[in-house]
């Protein structure tokens, strides 16, 4: 208990002061290129620092700026003003134009995540096309979520990080209209009743196979 | 779907009209036919068939719909056009559903009602619409790199110098199937790292048979890595024996067998009388 | 004479305000690889902007922050504040892509743990050098696990939780085995046999799943 006390105490005494902090977190963050992580930056600060108290200053201070510090998942980054856009000709970095189908694709995982193959083949009414998954991987924009606790135990798919800043997002909840296709029940996974056609891609998982753990061990 | 009906009394003026927006819809018609390798599957066809009916998706008649489907179908056979199996498959079913929402409904028959069924396309239908229009949206977010950027210069500095190996879910991924598959892909080729060559083994006895004062047995000499993997152990064991034959010619070892399929000894020419 | 006048005039109208001028450099600045001249802001800027005021402005702007705003040589480049160089230290990192040893190790590790030196070796069809297994603990990507309950106990390895951090995984049962992999177009080196894309419910590799459409449609 005594020694508790004594610790708190050391901290308590250590911790730099709320604008010192600041101004570390503010450096911090300018240093980098890409986001980090509340727990990054703690770990960074000295001891006894309040991380999130100065990055609630720190986006305060940054509002209506030419940059500003933006909320990526649990992350924080320096993002300049995207009305400033225009200026940064020569920072622009012409990215691979994407298919249609990899645009839906990564649509579908974003909005209905996490989602299995299956499900994103279900909702285009097409197979997904080999190496769609692939590059949307390699450009690290959906990651592999947690297995799917049916039958064959799917692998799903979500976004990541990398794609929130893309896209300037701080949560997947945030991304546009969201909230409407849910509302309006497109969001749902409602399953084909009976027989349907071909379009209505049977996971190939789901079915017969006991547990492709199984297979893929053999 | 709109054309003037031919025995109408109308003006000259609206048969001219009708004439021509009757070609405008077949040339439109056979646009969409020519373009059918521009489709992504059946399902994408029929929401751009639906538009056609111009009312909300949530309030589109299916049937409607599957005739248009069918009539499509029909020409694209009629102008020899090669349609990918399932939209042949898809054919099918919109004729079984069509009937389904035609007849009335059969008693005796379990399974989902021809309602339910087109419930559902209606449903698809409406779910990739939406999410077509989603990714529209997503894509016209400002973006990273585009409208908005990342610190041009982040400093990394100073002292404590780490090496941090990376690697990517993908490449651990394909590391895996790599591995996993290796025997797949390659049927006819000599799986080199399982053979022990004789120039090899010959290398090897020749810098350990210096030690070999005592007899000793044969497979005490095969490399390390070579004696778990039945496999390997072999080709090691063949390698060595007849290295082991090559040496005796040279008359730098004795080799002896106490019996058949004992194990086989040797020892170093000379070793017996002290050199 | 007269027409000069008359430039002059224009661009007065046209600049933006100075606070909105300095919000540009701050973002420009921000944005470049590299430190700008004052002439190449500049150029960067709308017409009948005033860098060099925008940029004494700025200046001051980030006095005694966490970053500041410097010249090196003739050019201009936010940097860190130097007495919170301490902050930077963690930074330096050099990343080397790991060896395909290595990945493979780590791989057979990651599938089958809790896995035996031996039959990593059995599965890699080569021996596995003590270096790499060292590395990899050093790693901290695996670990030893129990021992197995035979003849000779031989240890076994597991990942870690940075491993499941580092690669974005929630469990190692998410990695998707390798007929999945084929299937979602991740495996390059071979379309699955027979099969092309389109119709899913052909995939050989399916086995039997039962299927109701086949017999609908045949």
């Amino acid at each position: 208990m005594d020694s508790d006390l004594a610790a708190e105490n050391e901290t308590l005494f250590d911790a730099p002061p709320m604008a010192e902090q600041e101004r570390m977190v503010e450096a911090i963050l300018f240093a980098s290129a890409e986001p980090l992580s509340m727990r990054e930056i703690s770990e960074r600060l000295p001891h006894g620092c309040d991380a999130a108290e100065a990055l609630a200053h720190l986006r305060k201070r940054y509002e209506g700026r030419g940059v500003r510090l933006v909320k990526v998942g649990d992350a924080w980054a320096f993002r300049t003003a995207p009305d400033l856009g225009f200026l940064m000709q020569k920072e622009r970095i012409e990215t691979r134009k994407l298919s249609r189908a990899a645009i839906e694709t990564l649509a579908i995982i974003a909005y209905h995540q996490p989602v299995t193959r299956a499900e994103i083949e279900e909702i285009r009414g097409v197979s997904v096309s080999r190496g769609t998954l692939d590059m949307l991987m390699d450009m690290e924009w959906i990651r592999l979520g947690r297995r799917r606790m049916t039958p064959g135990r799917p692998v799903t798919f979500v976004v990541t990080q990398a794609f929130l800043d893309h896209f300037g997002l701080e949560s997947p909840r945030d991304l546009p209209g969201i909230r409407e296709l849910r509302e309006a029940g497109l969001l749902d996974n409602r399953p084909p009743p009976g027989a349907m056609p071909g379009i209505i891609a049977d996971d190939p998982d789901e079915g017969g196979a006991p547990d492709d753990q199984e297979e893929m061990f053999e | 779907m709109n054309q003037t009906d031919p025995d109408t009394d109308a003006p000259a003026k609206a048969d001219a009209f009708g004439a021509e927006s009757e070609i405008a819809a077949r040339l439109k018609a056979e646009a969409l036919i020519v373009d059918v390798d521009g489709f992504e599957g059946p399902l994408d066809l029929l929401l751009t068939l639906s538009r056609t009916q111009k009312v909300d998706l949530r309030k589109i008649s299916v049937l409607q719909l599957a005739e248009q489907y069918l009539q499509f179908i029909e020409r694209a056979k009629s102008l020899r056009i090669e349609l990918a199996a399932d939209y042949l498959v898809m054919a099918a079913w919109m004729a079984y559903l069509k009937s389904r929402l035609l007849l009335p409904p059969d008693p005796e028959d379990e399974g989902p009602s021809g309602e339910e069924l087109a419930a559902h396309l209606a449903f698809q239908l409406e779910r990739l619409e939406a999410m077509r229009r989603a990714a529209a949206r997503l894509m016209a977010r400002d973006q990273l790199g585009r409208d908005f950027f990342a610190r041009g210069i982040p400093e990394a500095v100073t002292a404590t110098r780490k090496v941090k190996y990376t690697a990517t879910v993908l490449d651990l991924m394909q590391a895996y199937a790599n591995v996993r598959t290796r025997d797949d892909f390659e049927p006819l080729a000599f799986k080199r790292d399982s053979i022990f060559t004789m120039e090899q083994a010959l290398e090897r006895m020749k810098t350990l048979i210096g030690h070999a004062m005592e007899w000793s047995e044969l497979s005490q000499f095969l490399p390390e890595g070579w004696t778990q993997d039945p496999k390997r152990r072999r080709s090691a064991m063949a390698a060595s024996f007849a290295a082991s034959l090559e040496l005796a010619k040279l008359g730098q070892v004795e080799l002896r067998q106490d019996e058949m399929f004992a194990p086989i000894m040797l020892r170093r020419r000379g070793a017996a009388n002290g050199q």
